[in-house]
């Protein structure tokens, strides 16, 4: 194996780590204020398919990732509804929500377009571009030379095949994630409303007495979730692909839970497990690669099933504890 | 009335399923008829669907896709008044038509133009889900590369090994990269839905595709270097033309009688050159006459060259 | 006179069918200490919850100064100069000291210079009154006393003119609870108004200007701490006279039934909570533990009960039983001839979304006297049950009726009769009357009396200092995990236990004082 | 005192969900340009008029009822098995094995084996979660959902690496020998002239299914065994008061929600498809979550609910059939299902019991 591959191993893993990392993110929110969200993959699901509608009726992919994000919103909100409103069972909620974005991204898809749910192909600035670094080998070297950008890259020094491939040419919504991360982790431990959010969490009737509204953070965490939720559905359907297809997000949002377990539900740490269960994904693209380091093929479903098996490793606490914020699942009830 | 069935991967997977429904429309516009259909949403429903169809007095039904051999071998004789044809799969009823193509004939074609087309030397193959008939394209268009240039390499690559392969756009745009990152200049994807993302991806790196089933030349202009041609459209037309006496039995479309081809058009005539059309037309002749055997995976699931 | 600080008109509130606080109206002065007593369950938390906003009122008015105050939520009453320290605390286990005094009393959207200004003004409040904590230290780190002390300095931190204390003493040792009484004169010195909650009619009586006594959700009386006494107290919270002793003979105790050696538990957390104690239990006597709440008791009754591991020795009718593993459960110890009650009954004796009838078999439920065949036997439990439930006068007798519908003292009365109807040559009690009427307690003590007369061994533990001296035979005190020493009932007296129950052994200078002499000193502490 | 009466809480509030839910349906189909007085009359034609109708309405309820009752006995001892559909899976390979690898006279024999055989998988695939659980108190949703996609992936590998016969397409095993085929509702109740259920896979799993209904009832409500699993689902503190060890409890439901869940692989793979496809579930381990949250998790709610579900399957996929609504309209009808009979339980409930105490109030 060159070191190009491994590039450009990792290059595909931050391209679909980057869906996770938003979705994981959003569930870090959530559950730091305690409310449990397994409906994270409905809320991606939504957003993908308006984030692709719009886009493709306005042909301006920020136009689509508004819409996802406000459809990703709503959902959030019904949950919100759920579970602080009306002191429901979060788990089930969840469960509901993917159902309805399962259901209702296909109805609304099939009655728009009358494409058996999927949504036209997006072009041009219906999607998102990539974003080209100063001095980075892109495709417009590529053009202007007239060769493959690929056998260009390949030519280039090691340096540059790390900032050209690696670092350069990516959607600007992969490096909004990794800012993401960064401002996460500011506001949770620098910030009033993240001493408040993770309090909450833990024992929000200590919130309540100090004179802060408990409905109020779960709802600004809940809807952080839903527009985080909504940036990963747009990113899928306007910038990984260019349109939507029944089911797209296809289990990432279950995996962007796992990731968050697998995290501690820590930002930094977030991150890497989503970076990670994306390389697991990206493995599944280079079975030729696995097959030169290890020497024998490896089952791809194998491959595919790696995060959930990890996570339950993690969740038995054979390799360090992942301890939830206390009150997550929980809601805040006070009068019996 | 004739019913047309659609496979899971949907009607407008713009590739297979798309080119049935292509070929149902051009008779409905040509005879003013109207015709029954249903994309299918889950396994149980095929069942269901076709005896639904039945008893609804549809004649003929015509289904796309090997998933429903099973099915239809049981269902076929509880209607021995309905005629049914399906496509990909060999069914064998006295009620039933079996529609079976030569994929590796014309993927022995589109494997030749690929690699004149490829300056690496280095060319992909895309496929759907793993299975034999997947495997017969691979083969075929691998038979093909060689013949023009043994040295070339072919990387290969399955989506996966469900029917959810043939409609993971995202996977199929990840394998495109990959390959590219190994070199590969021209992919060829056999994958339904899936081949979306891989002539996309193709198109925004710049290097050419090779669309399947229907003629995908039009979806990236200038960037498709050909389409391996299924008339699955003449197919689904022919069937639906001789309604109820649909002649049944066994049915192989292949280059010679005009049920595989490649395709030509606007979009990708300035890609061809007329060297490359001249040797793979002079291929085709041989295959039409016999002269040429392709060799077919399924005839014993292994194929010659890699 | 000046208005009062605080004065509530007429405040009501129902949590679903159960009316928690009817009608009420009270009044307290500026710059007082205003006591409020009642059984539990009287109403107490909640009036003091609706004044500090965390429950709305459904009716009623708060003035606060004088002013009419609307108080919708905590923030209100924080604004309003309000302070509660409620019976269970509200902080946050995993967060510092700091970030819990601070949080919601933020300076501004950057954490950084809240935190510097609290740590100054923390340190500021430590030395005028004694709260020592310390800032950094992670509150789960910390005994109950610093929590209790976190929770007032939380309220000081935000300026509370009026601070509300939740039964504050319930958690403390004699030791604590003095110094704390300290700091609230010293509070009222600088004109504080301050609200307490006891169950301890000698606090009451001690730190107290004015008391209120509440019944039912009913505010009864308020008077003058001055011109009252306790007896008049106690027939205020319940209604009726009290009659405080109970009725017994010498016991006559024969063997030894259960005999430990060297228990030691470790719960959950990893923290030591009984350090190796010996004691022993005969027929036909009652062995109380006194102690403050915390101090291993519970984790005492859990492992004889079966239901957590210890270590140690410890024989029950002359044979070992384990005490982890295999054989170590509440059934096995039920085979061993020990009942229990437990000290919460409606967490551990009584499924309360379970019928009267079903929990009469709890725990006995796979006695072979409740099957028939692979099933259980229902016909003959719901019979059984309605006996039973006569027999100990459980109101309404209705073996239908789901736990949740009885009262606390009916309660207690279905786990009795099915924990002493089993005749087990061991009792094992917890608690038993606490949250429980007078009427009940006096039933529930005789039952005790009357088991013990039968020659039963009884291990009795509570933390009402009355309820161990008047039902036991001998009497052990706990601390800290270990037994601070044993007493006989007759030769000890209330201020000689309150010693040892805050780990001073040395007693030798209360010991044999008279009653008199050691009220008289109290009164001046 | 409880809030209200009893027949309000298992019956009035249900109905009272349930209808918001068919009201919103209801807009969903007017939002997509159809009428829902004209989908629900196809859907009761499709579904009800016919006896093949019922066949299909039958063949899924049996399914919902295995899943529902499932979902049901783990949601007695409060643990929330969302997992149902892995281990459907799984024990859909418990019984391709026992189909195809004994060879059985006959089917009455054969379905006592495969249901073994799915019983033991499912409960087998429930083990790990409940373990986890019950010793190092990792969350059973969490669990059992990673454990749905590892129930996946291991079935696609064995189906396509091991028991899919040489040169076939499908992911799918070999059909299963004659022997194994069990008798559908066809069989059993067409006559010579005229022809019952045709067509439909409805099969003698159904009765199965019945039985099922009647076991649990008779193990929540009248065993030891179900007296511990309520007492401890009530409070685990007060279980382990009365000696009934929370690891056990925690173990033996899940085992038994795992074997109920694993038994709709029968009416699937033995009854209906006769050999093991890949996704012979199709989310009927979701839906049992529908099904025991309706029907209160009680055996005959679960009962009526599950009939109710499969009626909403088939008649969705009678839609699907003759309009342009697609058969994810059932997928939309379940969630607002789950979501106002579950989730949002207390908006229906709450005022309800305020009614209930108001009206009490005045009556006093
Ligand atoms: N409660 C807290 N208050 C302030 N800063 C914190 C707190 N907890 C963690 N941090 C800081 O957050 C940063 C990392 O955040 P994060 O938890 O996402 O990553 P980490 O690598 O897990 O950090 P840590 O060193 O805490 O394990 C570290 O600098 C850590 O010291
Ligand atoms: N959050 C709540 N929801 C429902 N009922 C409650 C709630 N809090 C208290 N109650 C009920 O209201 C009544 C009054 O309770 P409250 O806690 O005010 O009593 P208390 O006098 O403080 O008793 P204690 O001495 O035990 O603390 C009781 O019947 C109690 O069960
Ligand atoms: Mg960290
Ligand atoms: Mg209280």
């Amino acid at each position: 194996m060159q070191f190009l591959d491994i590039v450009q191993l990792l290059d595909t893993s931050i391209r679909l780590g980057t869906p996770l990392l938003f979705a994981c993110l959003a569930g870090l929110f959530s559950e730091r204020s305690g409310v449990v969200d397994i409906g994270l993959e409905g809320k991606m699901l939504i957003a993908a398919f308006f984030s692709a509608a719009f886009a493709y009726y306005s042909g301006n992919a920020w136009v689509g990732l508004l819409a996802g994000i406000a459809a990703s919103v709503l959902l959030a909100v019904i949950h919100g509804l759920a579970s602080i409103t009306f002191r429901g069972n979060q788990l089930i909620s969840g469960v509901a929500i993917n159902f309805l974005a399962a259901g209702m991204t296909v109805l609304i898809a099939q009655s728009w377009f009358k494409q058996g749910g999927r949504t036209p192909p997006l072009t041009g600035n219906g999607r998102f571009g990539n974003v080209e670094l100063p001095f980075a080998i892109g495709p417009s070297d590529a053009e202007a030379a007239g060769r493959p950008l690929s056998q260009m890259i390949a030519e280039a020094g090691p340096v540059q095949q790390f900032y050209s491939e690696l670092i350069s040419g990516h959607s600007i919504l992969v490096y909004l994630g990794l800012i993401t991360v960064a401002a996460t982790w500011w506001i949770l431990f620098r910030t009033r409303f993240g001493l408040r959010l993770r309090a909450v969490g833990e024992n929000p009737a200590a919130v309540d007495t100090a004179g802060v509204s408990v409905i109020q953070l779960r709802y600004a965490a809940v809807l952080i979730c839903g527009v985080l939720c909504g940036l990963a559905g747009a990113y899928m359907a306007t910038s990984l692909q260019a349109g939507f297809v029944k089911d797209m997000t296809a289990g990432r949002g279950f995996i962007a839970l796992a990731a968050l377990i697998f995290a501690k539900w820590r930002p930094v740490y977030a991150m890497w497990a989503c970076m990670l269960f994306g390389f697991f994904q990206a493995l599944e693209t280079r079975p030729d690669l696995i097959e030169a380091v290890i020497g024998m093929k490896v089952q791809i479903q194998l491959l595919g099933a790696l995060p959930y098996i990890l996570t339950v490793v993690i969740l038995a606490g054979f390799i360090g504890k992942a301890i939830p914020p206390k009150a997550s699942a929980e809601p805040y009830i006070k009068e019996r | 009335e004739p019913a047309l069935i659609f496979d899971l991967g949907g009607k407008f997977d713009k590739s297979f399923n798309e080119a049935a429904f292509g070929g149902a429309t051009r008779w409905a516009e040509e005879t003013g008829g109207t015709f029954r259909e249903i994309e299918l949403q889950s396994e149980a429903q095929r069942e269901q669907a076709l005896r639904r169809f039945a008893e609804a007095g549809a004649n003929p039904i015509v289904m796309t896709g090997f998933a429903f051999g099973n099915v239809l071998s049981e269902v076929a004789p509880d209607y021995p008044d309905t005629k049914f044809a399906i496509i990909d799969m060999v069914v064998d009823s006295p009620n039933v038509r079996s529609v079976v193509f030569n994929e590796h004939e014309g993927s022995y074609l589109v494997g030749m133009m690929a690699a004149q087309a490829s300056k690496s030397g280095t060319v992909g193959f895309i496929g759907g889900m793993d299975i034999p008939l997947i495997r017969k394209f691979a083969c075929g268009y691998v038979q093909g590369v060689k013949a023009v240039n043994p040295d070339a390499t072919v990387i290969q690559n399955m989506t996966g090994t469900t029917p959810a392969a043939w409609n993971d756009p995202v996977k199929g745009s990840e394998l495109t990269k990959a390959q590219i990152a190994q070199g590969a200049d021209v992919v060829y994807a056999a994958a339904g839905g899936t081949g979306v993302g891989v002539l996309q991806t193709a198109a925004d790196e710049n290097i050419l595709s090779i669309g399947v089933d229907s003629n995908q030349n039009y979806l990236h202009s200038g960037k498709v270097l050909t389409s391996m041609m299924k008339r699955v459209d003449n197919a689904v037309y022919e069937a639906m033309k001789a309604g109820e006496g649909l002649e049944t039995g066994f049915n192989v479309m292949g280059v010679a009688n005009g049920g595989i081809d490649y395709a030509m058009d606007e979009h990708n005539a300035s890609l061809v050159s007329d060297d490359m059309k001249a040797s793979v037309d002079m291929a085709k002749g041989k295959i039409a006459s016999g002269e040429l055997a392709v060799h077919d995976y399924m005839s014993d699931n292994t194929c010659p060259v890699e | 006179m000046t208005a009062p600080a605080i004065e509530l008109k007429g405040i009501s509130k129902a949590f679903g069918p159960v009316q928690a606080n009817k009608d009420i109206s009270i009044s307290v002065q500026p710059g007082t200490i205003h006591g409020i007593i009642g059984e539990n369950g009287a109403g107490k938390s909640t009036l003091m919850s609706i004044l500090y906003g965390f429950y709305k009122a459904d009716a009623g008015e708060i003035f606060i100064k004088g002013q009419k105050t609307l108080i919708p939520d905590s923030q209100h009453a924080i604004k309003a100069g309000i302070g509660m320290v409620f019976q269970h605390f509200k902080l946050v286990e995993n967060f510092t000291v700091l970030e819990n005094i601070i949080l919601g009393a933020e300076d501004g959207a950057m954490l950084n210079t809240s935190l510097g200004k609290a740590r100054k003004e923390l340190k500021h409040l430590a030395e005028e009154y004694g709260l020592n904590v310390d800032p950094d230290e992670v509150i789960e780190n910390l005994s109950v006393g610093h929590q209790q002390r976190v929770e007032i300095l939380k309220a000081l931190y935000r300026k509370a003119e009026i601070l509300i204390l939740d039964e504050p003493t319930g958690v403390l040792t004699p030791a604590e609870a003095d110094q704390l009484f300290r700091i609230l004169d010293r509070l009222r010195e600088e004109g504080k108004t301050i609200i307490l909650i006891t169950h301890k009619l000698r606090e009451i009586m001690d730190t107290t200007d004015t008391v209120s006594v509440m019944r039912r959700g009913q505010m009864t009386a308020t008077v003058k701490t001055s011109e009252t006494s306790p007896e008049e107290l106690a027939e205020l919270m319940v209604g009726r006279k009290v009659l405080l002793r109970v009725d017994k003979e010498i016991a006559k105790p024969g063997e030894t039934i259960l005999d430990v050696k060297g228990l030691r538990v470790i719960d959950e957390k990893g923290v030591e909570r009984v350090k190796g104690i010996d004691l022993h239990v005969r027929a036909g006597e009652i062995l109380g533990i006194a102690g403050v709440a915390g101090n291993g008791q519970s984790e005492l009754l859990e492992v004889l009960g079966g239901f957590a591991d210890g270590t140690g020795v410890i024989t029950m009718n002359g044979s070992e039983i384990p005490l982890s593993g295999h054989g170590a459960d509440g059934r096995a110890r039920r085979d061993a001839g020990i009942s229990h009650v437990p000290e919460d009954r409606q967490r551990e004796g009584l499924i309360m979304e379970y019928s009267a009838w079903e929990n009469t078999v709890f725990g006995y439920h796979r006695d072979k006297d409740h099957q028939a065949g692979l099933l259980m036997d229902n016909a003959a439990i719901q019979a059984e049950a309605q006996e039973k439930m006569d027999r100990f006068d459980v109101r309404p007798p209705n073996p239908k009726l789901a736990a949740k519908n009885f009262s606390g003292g009916n309660q207690q009365k279905i786990v009795l009769a099915r924990e002493i109807e089993r005749n087990p040559d061991l009792l094992l009690i917890g608690q038993p009357t606490r949250g429980v009427d007078i009427g009940a307690i006096e039933f529930i003590h005789q039952q005790i009396v009357n088991l013990r007369d039968q020659g039963k061994a009884i291990l009795l533990v509570s933390v009402e200092l009355d309820e161990i001296m008047s039902l036991s035979d001998r009497i052990a005190v706990m601390f800290d995990g270990h037994i601070m020493g044993e007493r006989d009932p007759a030769q000890t007296n209330e201020r000689e236990l309150g010693l040892l129950m805050a780990g001073i052994t040395d007693t030798s200078a209360v010991a044999d004082d008279a009653k008199g002499a050691s009220e008289e000193a109290l009164n001046d502490g | 005192m409880d809030k209200m009466p009893k027949w309000a809480d298992i019956v009035l509030i249900p109905v009272i969900s349930l209808l918001l839910a068919a009201f919103f349906s209801a807009l969903v189909i007017l939002a997509i340009g159809e009428n829902p007085l004209e989908a629900l009359k196809l859907m009761v034609d499709g579904a009800l008029m016919r006896s093949s109708g019922w066949g299909y309405t039958l063949y899924y309820a049996t399914n919902f009822m295995f899943t529902g009752l499932a979902v049901a006995v783990a949601f007695h001892a409060r643990l929330f098995n969302i997992g149902g559909e892995g281990q459907a899976m799984i024990a859909g390979l418990g019984v391709a094995l026992v189909c195809l690898y004994i060879p059985w006279p006959h089917w009455s024999l054969a379905i006592l084996g495969a249901s073994v055989g799915a019983a033991c998988f499912g409960a087998l695939w429930a083990l790990i979660p409940a373990y986890l659980q019950a010793r190092r108190g990792s969350h059973i949703v969490i669990t059992t959902i990673m454990f749905n996609f590892i129930a996946a992936a291991l079935l696609n590998y064995v189906l396509v690496e091991l028991l899919r016969p040489v040169g076939a397409m499908d992911p799918a095993s070999a059909k299963f020998p004659a022997g194994t085929h069990l008798p559908s509702f066809q069989d059993m109740f067409s006559t010579e002239t005229t022809k019952m259920f045709r067509g439909a896979p409805a099969n003698v799993s159904f009765f199965l299914a019945l039985a099922a209904c009647v076991f649990v009832w008779l193990l929540i409500w009248r065993t030891r065994l179900g007296y511990e699993i309520r007492a401890f689902g009530q409070s685990e503190s007060a279980a382990k008061y009365a000696g009934i060890s929370p690891v056990r409890i925690t173990v033996i439901a899940m085992l038994i929600s795992g074997a109920l869940a694993g038994m709709m692989a029968v009416n699937t793979t033995m009854g209906e498809s006769e050999r093991l496809i890949l996704n012979a579930t199709e989310g009927a381990g979701f839906i049992g979550i529908a099904v025991a949250l309706m029907g209160r998790n009680h055996p005959f709610g679960v009962f009526l609910a599950a009939i109710l579900f499969g009626f909403l399957y088939q008649g969705g996929a009678e839609l699907a059939l003759w309009t342009n609504i697609p058969r994810e309209l059932i997928v939309v009808i379940q969630a607002l299902v789950i979501l106002f009979t579950g989730a949002l339980d207390n908006m229906v409930r709450e005022p309800i019991e305020k009614l209930f105490i108001a009206m009490r109030r005045r009556n006093a």
